[in-house]
């Protein structure tokens, strides 16, 4: 499949995005999908701090690839990953603690993330520094994306506000932003992922025929 | 009963109940939709996680407030809760499919999938976040467990009765599954302000 | 040949030829009937604005079950009466002080009728499906999102077209609060709080204050055999039973199980929301186990939770547990011996 | 206490005044009848006869296929004009033998035998066995099949079924008034075979004369006992009289002969009489012909292979609303498409329905679980979950749910508002799984 020659870098970013959504699509990594994103703010330093984590954690896998014993490689996989995550965590509750103390756990269990450790197996270790840090970075941007999505809805239906801003005035939706109501948001949101891929799928056979 | 004891009871029901990991705390979200889809899997599920995160719990406990405290070195935590998961599920992976292979065969798959969980971690975090003492972290560990496992047998068997029913298209799957934990998460804000530690 | 004529036209059918009479239609508008007393005491004592209210939500349920199966093209089933029955408890569930413009609350009763109908029941795959109470989700939204609106009472006045009602506390949420001693207090003496929660001459959401004419309505149903005793008893029982052990101040034993089975929800909750069809187990054994612990989660809410009233938190709770209780009680087949079943179940665990 | 019963059933409107009254009338003899070679549960016959070959009345035209088989007879004399296949009740081709009547009635050489008591019980099977005698109710399971137990399934009891728990029928409540002497005796018959000192007639009790009929008429015999049971579909239900009169349940997919018991219809008893007594084989039974669309509603000895066409019109023909024709009862009897289908051994009743009777919808609702269906259920199943399973597919789950327990007597059926076919659905999900 990730044949060098052949890697489209545009695919491969996008494919992040799109195709293999981590939350949308895969259903991966879904725990701060609901926990961090009750607001716009913390959902994008999360979504941030996981695509930052990516794509260092590819980069290095991919540049450690040919030194790495086969044997022992998920051991020191999982090495990088909590150390970069360890850095994270860091920086974050040095720039910006007051993020920090709302998702602190959360950035701590990006060290759990099927995806990531994913990545790093199933391509950074087989491929160069370029692709591995465009895949990341394609992973990156659609977890990014999906939290923003998520965390956009549920502010401003819960709290009628952006980014601690409010935009609108009537009675918000408040259990948008509790545990129930994030639930429902990714919910709607994936069966509205589905359906838009389902039309476009659908669109797509129309046209080849 | 000594308020002692009543504490470590509240805590496992506050773990359990009021603040269960999936409804409240989000967290072991993956294992919970994908192992839910059928009792059995979710049963067998149940059961590994509850024990692994007992002994987890226990041995992240020594090993922060003999070793990481002392030390100062606080900042390593994940790296070694980590390290400490990875080991313990390797070692019952070895000693289960030494001394139990029936057993093992039975529950061998989940515990390959216990070493990259949140939830998992979670335990010895928050616990070193709360300052538990021993025996709290280990009662903490256990109504997490126990949370968990109702958590995933209900929804298995809301799954279960769930394939019958005709879903519209774009909810099949998973979509549905977060819109029916939202319904149970809404259910149980009933018990909220029933302990408050 | 004339026989040949007349022998193309006839049916073909399965087996049984014969049927009964009663169908799911008729089961929901006599429900809905049964229901006619406690709403009436409702729009007694609250006035137009109950009458609003209740309105809106079943007018709206309707629209929106309508509107759902058009847009998904699935054929409108709107006539079986199941959207009117869960319109018409979700408007018994509220407060009529949601009919108000300035704050503008009006909203409340349409969304939670969305929530009920399209998200709670036709996402599911529509009647006969759904895990969760619809009117009981749709409330319990709107309790969460709005729980301010939600929980302004209108005091009961038998003045039927004050719109300008005065707002109180509930019963329980004046013993939640104050006290049981303050409660009595408040309606005099002890009796008379009796006779005033019997009657309904209470603050609370439109269809539940009055015990009485619930209690008729639940009747009618057991008698007309559309529910059995099993989920209203061992509810009530349970919800009584722990309101005497745990409910006193003063010690175990000395709590006041009436004051707790007449006022909120409860009456309305076990007659006719924990017996809901499709939400609660199918077998007995089981019915009885739900009834229970509707019943226990009532009463621990009620007196040691976060909320002055837990019926409907509890039985939305044991709905979660119902398609589980229903895994553990599967009916026992004829001629099947202990040991058989046991086995069976094992097998069917597998 | 109040009468035997069993847990479950229904009470459906038991419409059985229509033909109540009737008593049973010899039906005009036909001009042609029709034989099916298959019209019992087991192998088909293979026909004795050729086609131009002329027949007696009585005369064996078809032997037994195998074990569990039973031979059938010409029920008139005269020439075989066909051997070729017809539809029958169950709308299903089946291979018959078509017998032309030359209207001489003339019998084939049959043997009085008063003293039929003495004979062994070898011999008195052998004389079930040539006479073609299966299961009256409806089954038409081969009566020899059922005297011939496997020696580690003792029998201590045979039940004769006079229930008649069908709405409508009425031929064995006739039966049991005109012939209960008759009946008595071939119970005696039936327990001397089975070697068995008990015998029992469960009746139920909305047929109160019948229960004093029968009980005068074994009163000097010994270990004989009439039992009157509650109303209740499906009361007589093997397994369901069983457990009301003997107090015996048959476990799941079970036969009565693993409880002891042997039950037979009263009409097969009085076959069996006759049978042993003069050697007449199976040609003619009781069928009721009623309904609201039917002119003249009674009870007639119709002969196996007439047409259900000459009763119809024997009972006054079809009124104008008749819309629906049933072989049997209406909770389990075949809906046909054509009054052109012979009378056989298992016909109880020809059921005309007129339109005001019959359920025109075909639209069912989904399952609201009101779980009337479980309170139903005489095997003590969930039709309601058999019902959804079948529907979306899910035939191997519906094994869970034990499937295969259920007779189809149709009560769940009867009794959801949501008008499903159970009924249909069960069928559909045997057909598509192995027990």
């Amino acid at each position: 499949m990730s044949n060098q020659s052949s890697i489209n870098l545009k695919d491969l970013f996008l494919n992040g995005i799109v195709k293999e959504n981590t939350i949308f699509k895969l259903a991966l990594s879904l725990c701060p999908s609901i926990a961090v994103t009750n607001n716009l703010k913390n959902g994008v330093f999360m979504g941030v701090a996981v695509l930052f984590v990516q794509v260092m954690v590819n980069l290095t896998i991919s540049l450690m690839r040919n030194i790495i014993h086969p044997k022992v490689r998920l051991p020191i996989f999982m090495l990088v990953i909590s150390g970069w995550v360890t850095v994270t965590q860091l920086m974050m509750a040095a720039f910006v603690p007051d993020v920090y103390s709302k998702v602190g756990l959360y950035i701590a269990l990006i060290v759990a993330f099927a995806s990531i450790l994913a990545r790093a197996e199933m391509f950074a270790s087989k491929n160069s520094i370029i692709p591995s840090a465009v895949d990341g970075l394609g992973m990156g941007v659609g977890f990014l994306f999906a939290l923003s999505v998520i965390s956009f809805f549920r502010e401003l239906v819960g709290k009628g506000s952006l980014w601690g801003h409010a935009i609108i005035n009537t009675k918000p939706l408040l259990i948008m932003i509790l545990p129930a109501g994030g639930f429902f948001a990714v919910g709607i949101l994936m069966a509205l992922f589905n359906w838009i891929n389902a039309r476009y799928a659908a669109k797509a056979a129309h046209a080849s025929h | 009963m000594s308020s002692e004891f009543t504490k470590l009871i509240e805590l496992i029901i506050s773990a359990s109940l009021i603040n269960n990991f999936v409804f409240t705390r989000f967290l072991g979200l993956c294992i919970f939709f994908g192992v839910s889809k059928k009792m059995e899997t979710a049963v067998g599920m149940s059961i590994t996680f509850t024990a692994v995160m007992m002994v987890s719990a226990a041995l992240s406990w020594v090993v922060f407030n003999w070793l990481l405290v002392p030390l100062e070195i606080t900042f390593l935590e994940i790296i070694v809760f980590i390290g400490i998961i990875a080991g313990l599920v390797q070692l019952s992976d070895t000693i289960m499919r030494k001394v139990s292979p029936g057993l093992y065969y039975k529950l061998g798959i989940y515990l390959a999938l216990i070493s990259t969980n949140c939830i998992i971690l979670a335990v010895p975090l928050i616990s070193a976040g709360e300052k538990y003492s021993f025996i709290q972290s280990l009662a903490f560990g256990l109504g997490s467990g126990l949370g968990f496992a109702l958590a995933l047998i209900i929804m298995a068997s809301i799954r279960e009765k769930l394939e019958l029913a005709d879903v519209p298209a774009p909810f099949k799957g998973l979509p549905m599954a977060f819109v029916i934990t939202g319904l149970i998460a809404l259910a149980f804000t009933g018990f909220s302000g029933l302990i408050t530690l | 040949m004339e026989a040949t004529k007349k022998e193309q036209n006839f049916i073909v059918s399965v087996s049984p030829h014969v049927k009964s009479d009663e169908t799911t239609r008729q089961i929901m508008w006599t429900v809905s009937i049964a229901l006619l007393p406690a709403l009436f005491s409702g729009l007694y004592f609250f006035g137009p604005k109950a009458l609003f209210v209740t309105a809106l939500c079943i007018i709206s349920s309707m629209l929106f079950e309508h509107l759902y199966l058009r847009i998904v093209e699935k054929k409108s089933v709107v006539g079986d009466g199941s959207a009117f029955l869960t319109g018409l408890l979700l408007g018994m569930n509220m407060p009529s002080s949601l009919w108000s413009f300035s704050p503008f609350t009006a909203h409340v009763p349409v969304i939670a009728s969305f929530v009920a109908v399209v998200i709670t029941k036709q996402l599911f795959g529509g009647l006969g499906f759904n895990v969760f109470n619809p009117a009981l989700i749709g409330r319990a939204f709107a309790l969460i999102s709005w729980p301010k609106a939600m929980t302004i009472w209108n005091a009961p006045s038998a003045a039927f077209f004050a719109m300008d009602a005065k707002t109180t506390a509930t019963p329980l949420g004046i013993l939640k609060e104050e006290g049981v001693t303050k409660l009595i207090e408040v309606f005099g003496d002890k009796m008379s709080l009796y006779q005033q929660l019997l009657t309904g001459h209470r603050a609370g959401s439109i269809g539940e204050t009055s015990a009485i004419a619930l209690l008729i309505g639940g009747l009618f149903l057991l008698a007309k055999r559309y529910i059995t005793w099993h989920i209203p008893v061992s509810f009530l029982g349970s919800a009584a039973l722990m309101a005497w052990v745990m409910g006193g101040k003063t010690g175990l034993f000395t709590g006041d199980p009436i004051v707790h089975l007449l006022s909120g929800g409860l009456m309305l909750g076990a007659w006719f929301m924990a017996t809901d069809y499709v939400t609660s187990p199918s077998m007995k054994t089981g019915q009885i186990i739900f009834g229970v612990g509707c019943g226990l989660l009532t009463m621990l809410i009620r007196l040691k939770g976060g909320y002055p009233e837990g019926v409907m938190f509890a039985i939305l709770i044991m709905n979660c547990f119902a398609p589980l209780i229903d895994r553990g009680f599967r009916s026992k087949v004829f001629g099947a011996v202990k040991q058989q079943t046991s086995a069976q179940a094992k097998e069917s665990a597998k | 206490m109040g009468l035997a019963t069993f847990k479950g059933g229904i009470h459906p409107p038991d419409k059985k005044a229509l033909a109540a009254g009737s008593s049973i009338a010899e039906a005009k003899p036909p001009t042609i009848i029709v034989v099916p070679l298959s019209q019992h549960a087991g192998a088909p016959c293979k026909p004795l006869v050729s086609v131009g070959q002329e027949v007696k009345k009585g005369e064996m035209i078809g032997e037994a296929g195998g074990f569990v088989s039973a031979p059938v007879h010409a029920s008139v004399s005269g020439k075989v004009v066909a051997i070729a296949e017809f539809p029958n009740a169950m709308g299903r081709m089946v291979n018959s033998i078509v017998i032309e009547n030359n209207g001489k009635e003339e019998w084939t050489a049959l043997k009085d035998n008063p003293d039929y008591m003495s004979l062994s019980a070898e011999e008195l099977k052998e004389k079930v066995k040539a006479a073609g005698i299966v299961g009256l109710g409806g089954a038409a399971f081969p009566t020899s099949v059922k005297l011939s137990p496997p020696k580690e399934k003792p029998i201590s009891a045979v039940l004769i079924n006079g229930a008649e728990c069908e709405p409508y029928l009425t031929a064995d409540y006739r039966l049991m008034l005109e012939k209960p002497v008759e009946i008595v005796e071939g119970l005696k018959i039936l327990m001397k075979v089975l070697n068995v000192s008990k015998g029992y007639i469960g009746i139920e009790n909305n047929k109160p004369d019948a229960v004093k009929i029968m009980t005068d008429a074994a009163k000097g015999a010994q270990g004989i006992e009439v039992i009157a049971c509650e109303v209740k579909y499906p009361q007589g239900a093997e397994k369901m009289l069983i457990k009301a009169v003997v107090g015996r349940e048959v476990p799941p997919r079970g036969l009565p002969m693993d409880v002891g018991v042997v039950v037979q219809n009263v009409g097969t008893a009085l076959a069996v009489y006759e049978a042993a007594r003069f050697g007449k084989p199976l040609i003619e039974r009781v069928v009721t012909v009623t309904g609201d669309g039917i002119s003249q509603p009674r009870n007639l000895m119709a002969r196996v292979g007439a047409k259900i066409s000459d009763l119809v019109a024997e009972a006054g023909g079809l009124k104008d609303g008749a819309v629906k024709i049933i072989a049997g009862g209406p909770m389990m009897g075949f809906a046909i498409a054509s009054l052109d289908i012979p009378v056989t051994k298992g016909t109880s009743g020809i059921l005309v329905m007129s339109g005001s009777e019959v359920e025109h919808s075909d639209e069912f609702g989904p399952c609201i679980r009101c779980g009337r269906c479980i309170e139903a259920c005489a095997m003590g199943l969930q039709p309601f979950m058999l019902s959804i399973l079948s529907e979306i597919g899910h035939y191997e789950e519906a094994k869970e749910y034990h499937l295969f327990d259920c007779f189809e007597c149709g009560s769940c059926a009867y009794v959801c508002p949501a008008k499903r076919p159970i009924v249909q659905l069960v069928r559909l999900a045997k057909s598509m799984v192995k027990p």
